[in-house]
């Protein structure tokens, strides 16, 4: 083989441009590679491409579809457009790996994952992609097929790609969080076993991505970045500790606490008597608020449960879009709740990718058809605290009322306003 | 036809200084104060000390031009000729005397029989629209319906019992000249037009086409005669089409039905402007007296009644207690069709795990 | 002539169904117009096609086009299809005449009102329109041009329909409100005169509404009910008579003072010290609460002028449409003043209608175009207080970046992000 | 290849209970409150009364096997061997001995070279994606531009000076892979995509049609070649296709510009979740130290500490300001740009006469 066709090829390195990465205070990804480059050749070639795209403004890469035999996903091939120049990256593709829940390691597992990196490809690590995988960059086709091959050996599985379900991702939760409403960790687990056929094979109109967050703080980042947030939540009274109420207000003030907790509350549901909190309990949202600010006296009320919601995703194709909700209140303890939840999936992931279009993201999808068609396609009741407020649209086509009609004979009005409430009796 | 000059003459609107009462005239700009005698009755107070006194009553908007002249023969005993109508079709006697004022009451609630009230923190009138006395698009009509829902609130407008000024409106097809309010009453229509394909040639069809908002009218040949189609899926049942071309008959009065929507608020006061939010549909079209909407309306203002704030109008008194615990107070089903599906559908569902529970 | 076509023809008032309507102490029109009808045999067809309707739930009038010569609007014709049996509503048509601004008569007018219609038609009046026109009904063809000469003989003017201006309306201001922040009737005659031409002749792509409210309670209903709102305001500080506030607080108490004053400001601006309150004017959002809880002791500040809004309408064709701010500020005392304003609504007019579509809206006009073209259109420059907030939505077609590249060559990026901020300096 | 069998073994998620730290795994939902002892180290006590130590450090995401192993080597000797990531990609060691913590912190400051910091009201670590990196369709970098950023940030990411957490985010394009934050950085191209004719047999003509948002593409039949073509007055530059069909190419060296958007929020503390809103635009994108971003967003956040309250996010600050003064602080220029003319184009437009004056 020529030196051209040679992907260790020794090449000097050369990058004034990325130099000016090194200094500063912040860790320096460039630096550390350089670094490394000493050990592994091809990543001279991969700055040394980068450094041309930071002079250029350009890119160089190129997509290519590669898949591990029985998969559908998980590899992100790319080849460069410079592969003559660079050989080394005439191939040169991530894996992504499906990360421990929470992204807890022991440090047995995190070496391991290295020496992955580095024997099958060029040794460079992301923990973690913002779906929550972990990131191993560089490898050849048969570099990556014996990657996965290594990683399955070893324990793990790889992440999901294309039109198919996505790696969950949860925060940290009961592990380590005293806010947590619910065991984001073993829920993320049980759905990403429950549906790993999904996550490894693209069957679905396109991807569909879970978040779990144990409580509305959402530091799993759900509401505006997946399509079936999952987020903790309680029913009834707050747990209030008065004893740490008082001491809260003797160490930071009265007026501390009218204006950073009291005037805070949107829905103006706390008062204070003397040096006691009153909670409206029935008002209260869940928001958390008062509980971040006063978490040594507050926490989330004994009989939690999580609340489902549905269609986030980012800007393509209909700009922004922040999940709503679904599921107003659901238990989430035990192998039954877990059961439930999966069915109540599976049922969405059905009247989607039935009647979604290609590349349709669920909300895109509730966004044409209707948050009311898509209820009644899954089965479910409507409920008053899925939605803000009622229409302010007043076109409606009420099914009952108008089918018959373009057949000829009329039909009469139902009942309907004097009907019996359905939703309200939905928990 | 007399052999005046015909108009044009653009003479343009009045002039309003010789309509006003000469307290008003004289202090113009100048209203410092107000205040509530009792319902019905304000006194302004201006600058100067000058206080000018409003007696305000219901009416109902349409009038003989006998009823007119007893409204002036009013105005001239005890208001030096001078009257106005509100916004929404109160009249107002304006005087000057406090000493006039209990004969200018009794004139209006005996001779007239117009009742008092109206003011501050009540059900004023309800705006509405022509109906079957004189619009061509009507499924209802609009004074009748006023008539039979005012006899229903009549204490609410003659006190000022609620929380908030509650602003009622009604129309008589889904283009709403009037509906928008706390409270508004809406007709919907429940299919697509019927086409009446022979009486087509009067209507431009371009323009027709034009108008549907849904773009579910396209032109067609049938029979030879040059008509419209409608796709039935597209349609939203608006009837816009059926304003611009009497061929397209959207009203249907076995199934056309009412609709009441809650929240509507134009004021800032406190908040920007609200639309009106869909509370309860398919009330039957029930002339004469339409007993099922004054029930609906009831059952709102009754829990608006036991459980508003002061100064709260009505859509932000659900807002506070959240709109699971007005379906449940009102007892009306909470439904899919609540869910919007227009313009604003994705900014009206709750996108946020802020739930109460 | 036989019976059949004597617009007069006798008839018995038949309307089992309407004398519902008689009892209860709300007035009753149908009981007007039944006593009326002794004198007006034409009422009597009138109620008894009304019966029918209540009877059938179904609506016997067609509408068809009458103008007065050299007008293109301001009656509105009906022609009833029962005309063979109630030959007096054969043509049946309503004038719209232009009501003296903020709705105040002398009796002398009113009783002139009274007699033209009943000497021309019907005799039936209503007070008002939606729109705030005085209504007359009932006339025939020759009816209706008569009572048109005869108003315009009287002094009045007919109002507007069609694809043109339309009436404006204003609320009572400065003859009786304290509230009041300009003088709404005096810009309603203004404009009314200025624009009489397109009130009467329909040339506009589609109707055009004025409200005028002297403050923001918007008692005209301007909001959601015209194209053009202009409501009172203030600039600067708000006057505050903090002796009647004292008084308020003994009246009162401090407890009412905060729960229905200060925690009900918007912007939360209010704040109280001892007996007197303090207001932080630069957040003050002129929401006019705090006044009109607290009237007597304050008031809208010195510096009055209005703000002018765009695009309000009610529900024809994209729903229910609020109007937003377009002139955050104006004074409008002057005749230089007024005739800004003339000038600044020509050019609002002459952009819409060069570029709107048939029966559209300004507003529609506007959700189609997007208020940043909207603006370039008519010439105003961006002004954040036109938004609530800026776009959420990524996509953006910079225009001054974009054009030149479609023909082959690359165009540079301009100094945007530090050129001079233009916007804010928007009085 | 090796000979042992190949995938799939559809194995699932690996078992998380065996990278818990012990205490993690004793005091499993359990945790009853926690402080920060210092900027970058909390301490979480559970209910038995166990304390975990968890010392948070900037990491730049990106790093070598060598790397990888260095952070195990300081586990391994101050945290059982155990430790993990954030959702933003800091580093946090877990330690169960408070004897231990100066030592660890020593290790993480001076051997691994990473700072303390992160927590509380500071600025946290950029959420950031592949850049020229890795990915197909970047119109500049990522972790590059975080780097150069963060070394102007640090001492907001070292200290908890600020009103509330501030969560940055930066992506290589439209697509935006990480941009949704308190204050985040979007690459924006500015022209139609050019179109490659030739190389265009490798895309499936249906889904590169099918995918563009605003129906801008056609297939199209060019020199007997079978291609699409874009209606150049509804494309709006967002790049779909050129992730679709590499064939379509959207960027453009010369005029790809950055933009900054402020007030996204995921939480729902004190508030709905809220997307975040255009601050500047027009930005040069200049790399390797993109300094004019630095500045911009240096500007924010010195308005926002000026001005801000404790626990206003930077969206709530901006609310209660008001956003011309917002404008008027940064000294950003408002721009017809500015106003929405996407799907919530209406509901971002001031619907009121509420107005700062
Ligand atoms: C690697 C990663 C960025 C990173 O550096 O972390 C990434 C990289 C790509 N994303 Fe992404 N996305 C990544 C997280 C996201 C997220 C964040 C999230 O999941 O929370 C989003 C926004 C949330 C969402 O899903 O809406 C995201 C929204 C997109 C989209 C637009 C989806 C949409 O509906 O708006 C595309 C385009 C597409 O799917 O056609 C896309 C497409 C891509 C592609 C596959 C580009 C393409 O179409 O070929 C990129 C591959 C880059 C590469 O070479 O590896 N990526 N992408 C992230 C995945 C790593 C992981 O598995 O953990
Ligand atoms: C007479 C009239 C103006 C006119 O030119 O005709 C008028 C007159 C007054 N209005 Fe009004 N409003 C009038 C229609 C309106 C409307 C329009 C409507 O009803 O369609 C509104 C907006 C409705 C909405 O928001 O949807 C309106 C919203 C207000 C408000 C704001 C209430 C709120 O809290 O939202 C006030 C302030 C108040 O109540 O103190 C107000 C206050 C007042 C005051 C107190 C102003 C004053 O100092 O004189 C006047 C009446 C006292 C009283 O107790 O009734 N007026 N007022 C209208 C009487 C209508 C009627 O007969 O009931
Ligand atoms: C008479 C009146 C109702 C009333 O009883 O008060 C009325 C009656 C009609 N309206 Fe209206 N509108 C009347 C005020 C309104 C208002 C209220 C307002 O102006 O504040 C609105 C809502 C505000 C707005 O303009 O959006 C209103 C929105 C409409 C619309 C829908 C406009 C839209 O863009 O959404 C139509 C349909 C159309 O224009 O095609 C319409 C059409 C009509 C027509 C002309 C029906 C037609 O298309 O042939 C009705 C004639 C009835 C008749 O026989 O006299 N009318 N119409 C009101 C005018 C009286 C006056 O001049 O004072
Ligand atoms: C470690 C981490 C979860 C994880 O599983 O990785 C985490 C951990 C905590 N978060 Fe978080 N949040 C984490 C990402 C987030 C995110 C997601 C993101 O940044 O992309 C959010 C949502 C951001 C948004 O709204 O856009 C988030 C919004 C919050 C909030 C709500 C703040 C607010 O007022 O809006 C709190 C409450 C608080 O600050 O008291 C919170 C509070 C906390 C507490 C205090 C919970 C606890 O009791 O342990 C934890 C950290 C203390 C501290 O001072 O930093 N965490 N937190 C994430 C650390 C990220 C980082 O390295 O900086
Ligand atoms: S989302 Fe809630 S439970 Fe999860 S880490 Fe954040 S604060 Fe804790
Ligand atoms: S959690 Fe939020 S809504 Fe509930 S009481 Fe606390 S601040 Fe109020
Ligand atoms: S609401 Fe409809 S039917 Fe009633 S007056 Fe207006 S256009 Fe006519
Ligand atoms: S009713 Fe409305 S949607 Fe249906 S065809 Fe007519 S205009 Fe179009
Ligand atoms: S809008 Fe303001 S000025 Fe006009 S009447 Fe109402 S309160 Fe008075
Ligand atoms: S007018 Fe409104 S915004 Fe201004 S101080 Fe009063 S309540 Fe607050
Ligand atoms: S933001 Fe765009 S360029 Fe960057 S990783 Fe995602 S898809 Fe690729
Ligand atoms: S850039 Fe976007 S809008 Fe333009 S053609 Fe491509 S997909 Fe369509």
């Amino acid at each position: 083989m020529s030196g051209k066709h040679d992907k260790n090829k020794a090449m000097t390195l050369h990058t004034p441009l990325l130099n000016e990465l090194e200094s500063g205070p912040w860790p320096s990804f460039f630096s550390d590679l350089k670094e490394y480059s000493k050990k592994k050749p091809v990543v001279v070639q991969l700055l040394n491409q980068l450094e041309e795209s930071y002079e250029n403004r350009w890119n160089y890469w190129i997509g290519k579809v590669l898949n591990a035999p029985g998969y559908g996903g998980g590899i992100i091939a790319r080849v460069s457009e410079k592969a003559d120049k660079y050989p080394g990256l005439a191939n040169f593709h991530t894996v992504r790996v499906i990360e421990p829940p929470g992204w807890v390691y022991n440090t047995d597992a995190l070496r391991n994952l290295a020496d992955t990196a580095e024997r099958n490809g060029a040794g460079i690590l992301q923990f973690h992609g913002m779906t929550g995988d972990i990131l191993l960059l560089g490898f050849s086709d048969e570099g990556s097929l014996q990657c996965v091959e290594d990683l399955m050996h070893d324990g793990w599985d790889i992440g999901g790609s294309g039109a198919a379900l996505r790696t969950l991702q949860c925060c940290v939760g009961q592990a380590r969080c005293e806010m947590a409403c619910y065991d984001t960790m073993k829920v993320t687990k049980h759905l990403t076993d429950s549906f790993i056929h999904y996550l490894h094979r693209p069957e679905f109109v396109y991807k569909f991505k879970f978040k779990l967050s144990g409580c509305s703080n959402d530091c799993a980042n759900s509401m505006v970045r997946s399509d079936m947030p999952i987020i903790g939540t309680w029913r009834g009274p707050m747990q209030v500790d008065q004893d740490k109420v008082a001491e809260f207000i003797d160490a930071k003030g009265m007026e501390y606490l009218i204006d950073n907790v009291l005037t805070r509350c949107p829905t103006r549901c706390l008062s204070v008597k003397g040096k006691t909190l009153q909670v409206d309990n029935d008002n209260c949202v869940r928001c958390m608020h008062c509980i971040n600010v006063m978490h040594h006296a507050l926490s989330p009320g004994k009989d939690r449960g999580v609340t489902i919601l549905i269609g986030g995703h980012r800007t393509l194709k209909i700009g922004d879009t922040m999940a709503s909700v679904l599921v107003p209140f659901m238990k989430l303890e035990t192998d039954e709740d877990l059961e439930k939840l999966v069915e109540f999936v599976e049922r969405v992931w059905e009247f989607w990718n039935d009647n979604g279009m290609d590349h349709e993201r669920v909300g895109e999808f509730i966004a044409r058809v209707g948050m009311g068609t898509f209820l009644k396609g899954i089965g479910v009741e409507p409920d008053p605290r899925m939605i803000r407020q009622p229409r302010t649209t007043s076109y409606i086509k009420f099914e009952e009322l108008a089918p018959p009609r373009m057949d000829g004979e009329g039909n009469k009005m139902p009942p309907v306003w004097n009907r019996e409430a359905e939703a309200v009796e939905t928990a | 036809m007399s052999d005046k000059p015909l108009a044009p003459r653009d003479q343009g609107a009045p002039d309003y200084t010789k309509h006003l009462h000469p307290l008003m005239l004289k202090n113009y700009g100048e209203w410092v104060s107000h205040d509530r005698m009792r319902p019905g009755v304000l006194v302004h107070t201006a600058r100067g000390g000058d206080k000018l006194y409003t007696v305000r009553a219901g009416s109902p908007r349409t009038m003989s031009a006998d009823t007119v002249r007893k409204v002036c023969d009013i105005a001239d005993k005890y208001c030096q000729g001078f009257l106005r109508f509100t916004s929404r079709s109160n009249i107002e006697f304006l005087c000057g005397d406090k000493n006039d004022l209990d004969n200018l009451i009794k004139a209006v609630e005996k001779d007239l029989g117009w009742p008092l009230g109206g003011t501050g923190p009540s059900v004023s009138n309800i705006s509405h629209t022509q109906g079957w006395l004189h619009c061509n698009l009507p499924g209802t009509d609009a004074a009748g319906s006023v008539k039979a829902m005012m006899d229903d609130l009549i204490e609410e407008f003659r006190n000022e019992n609620l929380p908030n000024r509650v602003h009622m409106a009604t129309s008589c097809c889904q283009i709403n000249c009037a509906s928008h309010g706390d409270i508004s009453v809406i007709v919907q229509h429940h299919h697509p037009p019927r086409i009446n394909h022979n009486n087509m040639q009067i209507c431009e069809l371009p323009k027709v086409v034009a108008i549907c908002p849904a773009a579910a009218i396209r032109p067609a040949v049938i029979n030879g005669v040059e008509t419209v189609e409608v796709v039935e899926e597209k349609c939203m049942y608006c009837g816009a089409c059926h304003g611009q071309c009497p061929s397209m008959e959207i009203r249907d009065s076995e199934t056309d039905s009412l609709s009441i929507w809650v929240g509507g608020k134009m004021s800032a006061a406190r908040g920007a402007p609200t639309f009106m939010k869909l509370a309860v549909w398919g009330i039957p079209n029930n002339p004469p007296r339409w007993p099922e909407v004054s029930e609906a309306i009831r059952r709102i203002l009754n829990a608006y009644k036991a459980t508003g704030k002061p100064w709260e109008r009505i859509g932000e008194w659900i807002d506070r207690i959240g709109w699971a615990k007005f379906f449940e107070m009102t007892g009306f089903p909470f439904t899919r069709y609540h869910i919007d599906d227009g313009p604003e559908a994705l900014s009206n569902l709750n996108r946020s795990a802020m739930i109460r529970l």
